[in-house]
């Protein structure tokens, strides 16, 4: 059984009991503890099922490159799926739960795969499953579907209970990973004066040295370890972080850090996890080696682990993952867990060395001290089911002859070692394959190249291939020092430390598979990717069918595709796809490493944007006001603006015809404020304007306005709007809403990037002012009622501006109109915006005055027959089809767009054109309803010949109207067109001018 | 071709699986071809693929300068629908939809075709408006498609929040057969057909040069060596540029990244597709768990094929407002694909300045869903010169201004 | 994630700063054009794969356009540059010339050829 | 003009890593013209009492100040009450001088965020791409950035003292934003010295 020991246990806090539950059981562990430990000591191997077939798995690894151990934690609002027991701490009431089981973790149905596992090779998905065709839907995927998938989806009602957030952090030298090669590195550049950050994904200092031992400058490992940290955290310019992990490396020195800062202790203050976002002139990645497993039957029964885990189990946690544990190894490095399990007072009964020759001075060591030793041995499987009972064994150069049956509870396994090279690799490093040492590392030749074109990543320590202390310091030391280096900073000339490094090691010998010649039974049990369940047999039947490519094989068998991407399972999966082909390693060459690292949360990523910072929301002055109102809100770019302002319970639709009623018989307030504004000034104003409308605009006379329009160089219609002429060298721009940042960027893009020898200046001053809408035939009354400024007819004609003190406050009048009503448009600076409504509704009590919102806006300027940018504008339309000729001034040579609408498509007379549309019963049109014609196109589509683009119930003709673009429609009015509605049936409307109300404009000009 | 199905796994099953043959063969070069088609992506494959089953061409050789399908083909978030305003885009991808139903069947390999159902958020008042148009052309030009009010939607859709702070879900436009499908199998499965009709699928060979005579296509000089050819057809997704510049022509294409990613896999939560436009994102749940997510595209050109971050950012944070949970799931993976990008962000499917050679690209964010719809239509304008799916997506559209532009039902409002 | 200098700041720009603008050094072409000429100003880019030009604003900021010589399949940048000039600086093309021998981009090449 | 009011009212948040509050109504003039002509470095003399600001830099005198925009353009801080009257004061010196200048005051929200000095710079390096680091930035210094999804800029008068700038209408936001950057429990620890 796997228990606590009475010894070890270096992170533990052994007076600190902590207590927390497993599939609802009560359980204590010690604070220190991961998840995974304290399960262990509690004698729960088994933590999980495997994917497809729903195998027991126990945990194999220690750390992140953890497969199996994967639990639901916590609950509810805090309730997370796919969480590592191994790289959660535990933490007082810590709750998990084990998962892709029904109905328990001991007794699961979906086990029953198991037994078909023969039926469900690799890719047996892309062969069955065809007929009858409708069953893919309805039968087939739902099942699979719930058989796959691992932790159960968090609540869908239930709200994060946790807050995120990110950091922009800059420094000359990023070191990534905090164990002695990354310390080193840090302290090497630091020493230099170069800003240095430190990433540790775990909560401790010092990676695997002080488990493997080995003596630092005469020292215990650990005792430099402390030196370092204490060392770097005297220095002002270095950052450690711990329980940060370098998720990503992007282009252009751009790193991803993710900081756990309250996983550990749920409910603290603070956001819980940081996104990091680093500009590093240097990367180092000093993240360090992964163990592989070794392929060999029943290697995923709950109890064979990797022999580094073990051996992390009993020195950091004091827990044993068994009471016998056979190691199994193709490498020396496997002899130190057997060294440490013996000093726990566990019993090592058997060492398999699959090599021939066996092991170096760690060998004699084991050897010595009386532990059996077979060479040129290894697992021909593993006995048991939910739990290791014990191993048959066979010599490793035949077929599985079993050649003795050893009793056993654990198994440590090691295929060696393979450096962490993804973060190198996320943005172009490149691995050369060392076949000595059977791994991928980094060429350093051929390093990531930043902005400049140089080398921005280095790798160092295990993560670049070096093994042993003295080669980890130096190389380390030497990666710190270039780093600092290449920021500019001047080295000292300081060495690395000296260290002891264990005896000879006889090298390691690659052993792919266990035994070389498994029969197919073995190869069908021997696991590549534990998680995904793919097994030896699956990688060599997808090379067998001709996916013979990396890429193809990883996908047609999904390895490495797991939460765990590959980390234990690439490097062995290719070596046996390599060998089915028959070429070296290298030629398959490896899949691509994507970030981030380990998988991080969604929610890290969101950082503060969710809930009222999900985007920012625009608001006028008077935006509290329409709040205050209940009115209905739109968005409109990042605007909010009234929709209509319902009285209680009235619905909306209600609430707008009377808006509208309201407005046209007495006077209705608009919030226009969120309408562009931009100033044009200078000596060349006059010929930039004449280039961005469509009008001649150097022609308006001070004082005046004029409507304009502005089209993209496409020749498309984009924006519209009243130009006023503030003086004789400036201009002031409306445009729509939203429109202002647009168009203000379409200025100057044309400014600084053509027209540079120009001399005018642009500004955006939408917010300097509120602008509010007064509109009505009793306009004029209520603000001569507050005074201050001559608005008679004579004094401020149709389409003049003005500017005085109103009510007290300085203000510029339009006289435009959007509603065919006599109406004015006020602007005031913002800080007297809720100042001026006020007076504007107390003036106007006496007029009834009524709010009104964006849909009495649409609806007032539809009966007038006005455009709406974006109803009758979608980008495709031009202002020739909307009968704005008018507005198109025919004197000038040149404007944005001219030269595009005299392309051959844009003068074609078969373009549909603006007209208006009534239907013959009165009702309203349905919103972009489409005019047949007749029969179908040669791809069998309906043939139409128009559309409607905005339709409406007009109060004040009590009908529906609606404006559209129909073919040849000007000259084919009063002709009946067909709209289709949704459900098939026919509304008939007929062809009228698009004018309805007051075409004269005789109301306007009052 | 040994015939796929479950008889066939289960006698395979008694003797281990060791007598499946390879899915496709992998031959040298011949000498000469009717038909040679650069790009072993999902469109180069099915364009060779209906040549052969519509218009009895085999002698076809599909040459590849990676392995196939290995670009966009295994990159993209695998969505199907057709629901485009525009009347050709609505031709060709509800073409392609209707093919990928009976995809699985007829290329004897279980694409996954999956008609879950694909639904796009109308979140403010123009997209209602833009949606409800679509839902207008689209029973026009026989593509099923339906406007939904939100209860439908969160029925749908369990996951949802309606009621955001920011853009609360007025409705939807709702394709009930549109879906995903497994976008390597859609690879696999096509080369596997050709390979069965005799076309060589020619993988680790680059075109290097387009050998013309008198203003014709005659071959291709390759890494393999010099191959002839009568018609050459260029299906090359976020290499047209580059492929089209060795053919001697340009092209209105520019090529930049588009970001993706998925979440780790969790039980099935959501069972349709869901696009959200106004605030950048999308997602589906694959087969095996995972939450699909598609980012944006970076706004400059590259060839990286690698993942950015902030777009990733915008959608993500997208998504957690739009679908709450997902703010507690775990983004395991992001990557990038290169995507042909053309000024109306429409396709080109068109001959070129060069007799006997065709251009397939610039499908930008589209082109998994147009599959094999691009391949029919493809092999149709190469067999007979012309095809009603194709005769709209001519690269000299650009030069009348007659777009093709699908972004309009965006569109801005006052 | 690119990292851009703007001439204009003088600040190393992040990415989200930036709104990248598409191909520099392009004529404008209005009325009296031929088609040909207006449809490559407007449609015909430039997409190599390699050294390219191409414009940028740095929007979250000064608000200016400025000129970048980049590595489109390296994302190296060469250099940038205020966009009011018709060709780019001799420095920025000796500058890639040291890194790319050879290159070319529309008409321009290397200065000492 | 006592009914004035700016963005958020005088609106402040403390309890958290540093003070944030609505600094209230700003004198804001954008001047744009060529900064090296003498009549513009002159005018602006003039206007603020201060000195033209170089590239990236602020520079201030009693209660004005001059931040550097752009190579074109400045911004010219002074009391509220006064903005009119500079605008109109530029106008008139600037007669002959291409330029622009325009009262911008209403069109933004000034913050303040005051505390310990690493943890005023963590707050803005929560939402700004920027180097805050003290090496990096520091008074006199003036940058436009972004802060989160919308442009903003900052500067420090002094150490411990950040003022940043939005537009009127995010002012909401960016004030939720820096409140947030600034929750208890959320210090980083980055810029201590």
């Amino acid at each position: 059984m796997s228990t606590r020991l009475a010894t070890g246990g270096r992170l533990l806090d052994k007076g600190r009991q902590v207590s927390f539950t497993f599939n609802g059981k009560r359980m204590t562990g010690c604070a220190g503890d991961t998840l995974a430990s304290a399960l262990l000591a509690n004698d729960q191997v088994m933590m999980g099922r495997s994917f497809k077939y729903h195998r027991p798995r126990g945990v194999v690894a220690s750390g992140a490159e953890e497969p199996n151990a994967l639990v639901g934690l916590g609950t509810g609002a805090r309730f997370e799926p796919n969480q590592r027991a191994t790289t959660t701490e535990l933490f007082e009431g810590l709750s998990a739960a084990s998962q892709n089981h029904w109905p328990s973790l001991d007794y699961d149905i979906g086990a029953v795969n198991q037994a078909f596992a023969r039926f469900l090779p690799a890719g047996f998905y892309y062969k069955m499953f065809m007929f009858p065709r409708v069953f893919w839907k309805h039968v087939y995927e739902p099942f699979i579907r719930q058989s796959a998938g691992l932790g159960k989806a968090p609540d869908a009602e239930t709200r994060d209970a946790d807050t995120y957030e990110h950091f922009h952090a800059y420094t000359d030298v990023l070191v990534i990973g905090g164990g002695i090669a990354g310390l080193q590195a840090a302290l090497a550049a630091g020493r230099s004066g170069a800003r240095v950050l430190v990433m540790e994904q775990t909560p401790h200092w010092g990676g695997r040295a002080p488990v493997d031992g080995g003596e630092v400058d005469g020292k215990p490992a650990e005792a430099f370890i402390d030196a370092a940290v204490a060392e770097l955290e005297a220095m002002d310019n270095v950052t450690l972080r711990l329980r940060c992990m370098g998720a990503g490396v992007y282009d252009h020195g751009y790193v991803l850090g993710y900081e756990r800062l309250s996983d550990h202790a749920p409910g603290a203050d603070g956001p819980r996890h940081r996104l990091w976002r680093v500009r590093a002139g240097q990367v180092i990645t000093a993240t360090g080696a992964i163990e592989r497993p070794l392929s060999f039957a029943g290697n995923d029964v709950p109890g064979v682990m990797l022999a580094s885990a073990l051996r992390d189990y009993v020195v950091n946690w004091g827990v044993s993952a068994g009471d016998r544990t056979v190691v199994v190894t193709n490498n020396d490095d496997a002899y130190r867990t057997a060294l440490v399990l013996l000093d726990a007072g566990l019993n090592v009964p058997l060492i398999l060395d699959a090599r021939a020759g066996g092991g170096g001075a760690l060998a004699d060591e084991a050897r010595a001290r009386g532990i059996r030793v077979e060479t040129g041995k290894g697992i021909a499987k593993v006995k048991g089911r939910a739990r290791v009972t014990g191993v048959a064994i066979c010599a490793q150069a035949g077929e599985g002859a079993v050649l003795e049956e050893v009793p056993c509870d654990a198994v440590a396994m090691s295929g060696g070692w393979s450096p962490v090279v993804h973060l190198w690799s996320h943005c172009g490093g490149k691995l050369n394959w060392d076949d000595a040492l059977a791994m991928f590392r980094p060429d350093a030749g051929r390093a990531p190249t930043g902005h400049d074109g140089a080398p921005f990543v280095a790798a160092c320590g295990a993560a670049n291939g070096e093994f042993g202390l003295n080669a980890i310091l130096k190389d380390a030391n030497t990666a710190g020092q270039t780093a600092a280096r290449a920021t500019g900073h001047k080295p000292g000339r300081k060495g690395a430390p000296k260290a002891s490094d264990a005896g000879d090691e006889a090298p390691l010998e690659q052993v792919w598979l266990m035994p070389q010649g498994a029969n197919i039974k073995l190869r069908m049990k021997a696991w590549l990717d534990y998680q995904n369940d793919v097994k030896v047999s699956d990688v060599q039947l997808a090379a067998r069918e001709g996916y013979e490519s990396v890429e193809h094989t990883k996908r047609y068998t999904t390895l490495g595709m797991a939460t765990d991407q590959g980390k234990l399972s690439n490097i062995n999966g290719l070596a046996v796809l390599s060998n089915v082909l028959g070429q070296p390693i290298p030629q398959a060459g490896t899949t691509t490493f994507r970030p981030p690292y380990t998988p991080i949360s969604m929610g890290a990523i969101a950082g503060e944007a969710r809930g009222a910072l999900f985007q920012p929301i625009r608001r006028t002055t008077v935006h509290d006001w329409h709040e205050a109102q209940n009115a209905y809100m739109e968005p409109v770019g990042h605007w909010r603006r009234p929709y209509c302002f319902p009285k209680a319970g009235e619905s909306h639709e209600d609430a707008v015809q009377r808006e509208v009623r309201a407005t046209r018989d007495s006077l209705g307030l608009l919030d226009a404020s969120t309408l562009g504004k931009l100033i044009v000034k200078g000596p060349d104003a006059g010929r930039f304007m004449d280039m961005m409308y469509t009008n001649m605009m150097s022609n308006l006379a001070v004082g005046k306005c004029r409507y304009g329009l502005m089209c993209s160089e496409n020749g498309f219609l984009m924006d519209d709007g009243v130009v006023a002429r503030l003086s004789d060298d400036t201009w002031l721009c409306h445009t729509t809403t939203g429109g202002a940042e647009r168009v203000h960027a379409h200025m100057e893009e044309f400014l600084q990037t053509e027209w540079w020898d120009w001399q005018i200046f642009v500004a955006n001053v939408t917010e300097q002012y509120a602008q509010f809408g007064v509109v009505g035939p009793n306009s004029r009354k209520v603000l001569e009622k507050l005074g201050g400024v001559d608005l008679s007819k004579e004094a401020l004609a149709f389409m003049q501006w003005t500017e005085g003190t109103l009510a007290g406050i300085e203000s510029r009048i339009f006289r435009i109109s959007f509603s065919g009503e006599l109406s004015y448009e006020v602007a005031v600076p913002a800080s007297m915006g809720r100042a001026f409504w006020n007076k504007l509704l107390e003036a106007g009590k006496e007029f009834g005055v009524t709010p009104y919102g964006t849909e009495a806006l649409h609806i007032m300027r539809a009966e007038k027959g006005f455009i709406m940018i974006g109803d009758e504008t979608d980008g495709t339309v031009i202002p020739q089809d909307l009968g704005l000729n008018w507005a198109i001034s025919k004197k000038k040579e040149d404007y944005i767009g001219k030269r595009a609408q005299a392309r051959s498509y844009m003068t074609n007379p078969e373009r549909w054109k603006l007209v208006g549309l009534e239907t013959v019963d009165g009702s309203v049109l349905p919103d972009g309803a489409y005019a047949v014609g007749e029969g179908v196109n040669a791809n069998g589509q309906r043939v139409v010949q128009g559309r409607v683009t905005s339709t409406y119930h007009s109060p004040t003709l009590e009908r529906g109207i609606a404006m559209g673009l129909v073919l040849h429609g000007p000259d084919r009015m009063g002709e009946v067109l067909d709209f289709p509605r949704l459900d098939g049936s026919i509304v008939q409307a007929k062809i009228v001018d698009h004018v309805w109300f007051d075409k004269d404009g005789e109301k306007q000009n009052v | 071709m040994r015939r796929y199905s479950a008889f066939a796994i289960a006698r395979e099953a008694a003797r281990y699986h060791s007598g499946w043959g390879k899915a496709w063969s992998s031959p040298e070069p011949k000498k000469k071809y009717d038909v040679i088609i650069v790009g072993a992506g999902g469109h180069g494959l099915a364009t060779a693929f209906y040549l052969g089953r519509n218009f009895g061409i085999t002698n076809v050789a599909v040459i590849e300068k990676g392995w196939l399908g290995g670009g966009n083909t295994g990159r993209n978030t695998t969505i199907i629908r057709s629901n485009y305003l525009q009347d050709p885009s609505a031709a060709i991808y509800e073409k392609s939809r209707s093919l990928y139903e009976t995809m699985s069947q007829d290329l004897n390999y279980n694409v996954m075709f999956s008609p879950r159902g694909v639904m796009m958020l109308a979140q403010t008042q123009a997209e209602v408006r833009g949606y409800l148009r679509t839902a207008q052309a689209n029973a026009l030009q026989g593509v099923s498609t339906r406007f939904i009010q939100p209860a439908e939607v969160k029925k749908l859709v369990p996951i949802i929040n309606l009621d955001g702070p920011r853009y609360p879900v007025l409705g939807a436009l709702w394709q009930d057969r549109a879906g995903t499908a497994r976008h390597d199998a859609v690879a696999w499965g096509y080369a596997r057909a050709c390979s069965d009709m005799g076309m060589d699928i020619i993988q680790q060979c680059e075109v290097t040069a387009v050998r013309r005579e008198g203003g014709r296509v005659v071959g291709v000089d390759t890494t393999k060596g010099a191959i002839d050819c009568d018609k050459l057809g260029i299906v090359v997704a976020g290499n047209s540029g580059v492929m089209a510049e060795r053919a001697g022509f340009r092209l209105p294409i520019e090529s930049v990244a588009l970001q993706a990613l998925v979440s780790e896999p969790i039980k099935p939560c959501m069972d349709v597709v869901v696009m959200a436009n106004t605030v950048h994102g999308y997602m589906s749940q694959s087969d095996k768990g995972e939450m699909v997510i598609g980012g944006g595209a970076d706004g400059f050109n590259n060839y990286t094929q690698r993942g950015s971050f902030h777009h990733i950012e915008e959608t993500v944070r997208a998504l957690v407002e739009t679908f709450p949970m997902v703010s507690r799931l775990k983004m395991l993976r992001q990557w990038g694909g290169i995507v042909d990008m053309t000024g109306d962000r429409s396709p080109i499917l068109s001959k070129t300045p060069v007799e006997g050679v065709f251009i397939n690209g610039g499908w930008g964010t589209g082109g998994f869903k147009a599959t094999p719809g691009s391949g029919w239509a493809m092999a149709e304008l190469m067999a007979k010169g012309h095809s009603p799916l194709t005769d709209e997506f001519s690269m000299w559209r650009f030069k009348e201004g007659k777009f093709i532009d699908e972004s309009v039902a965006a569109g801005v409002a006052h | 994630m690119l990292i851009l200098h703007c001439p204009y700041c003088g600040v190393m720009a992040d990415e989200t700063e930036l709104h990248g603008g598409g191909e520099a050094h392009l004529t404008r072409h209005g009325p009296g054009s031929s088609d040909e000429d207006f449809h490559d100003y407007l449609f015909a880019k430039e997409n190599p794969r390699g050294v390219h030009f191409e414009r940028w604003r740095h929007v979250q900021g000064c608000g200016k356009w400025f000129h970048a010589a980049r590595d489109t399949a390296t994302l190296e940048v060469f250099g940038t540059y205020p966009a009011q000039t018709t060709e780019p600086p001799k420095a920025i093309r000796k500058a890639i010339t040291a890194k790319r021998p050879g290159w070319t981009w529309r008409g321009f090449s290397d200065p000492a050829k | 003009m006592s009914e004035a009011a700016s963005a958020l009212s005088g609106a402040a948040y403390e309890g958290g890593l540093v003070r944030v509050a609505d600094a209230g109504l700003q004198g804001m003039v954008t001047l744009r013209g060529d900064l090296e002509a003498e009549a513009i470095r002159a005018a602006v003399r003039e206007a603020s009492g201060c000195d033209m600001p170089g590239q990236r830099a602020i520079t201030a005198e009693g209660d004005a100040a001059v931040a550097w925009m752009a190579p074109d353009e400045v911004l010219i801080l002074g009391p509220h009450a006064r903005a009119g009257d500079t605008c109109a004061a530029l106008e008139a010196a600037l007669q002959g001088q291409h330029h622009l200048a325009v009262n911008v005051s209403d069109a933004r929200a000034l913050f303040t965020v005051t505390g310990e000095d690493a943890a005023v710079r963590e707050v803005l390096a929560k939402l700004a791409p920027v180097d805050l680091s003290p090496g990096a930035f520091g008074p006199g210094d003036f940058r436009r950035s972004r802060l989160a999804q919308v442009p903003g800029a900052f500067w420090m008068p002094q150490a411990g003292v950040m003022r940043v700038i939005c537009f009127r209408s995010v002012a909401q936001y960016v004030f939720d934003l820096l409140c947030t950057s600034a929750a208890p429990g959320s210090r980083v620890g980055y810029f201590e010295a």
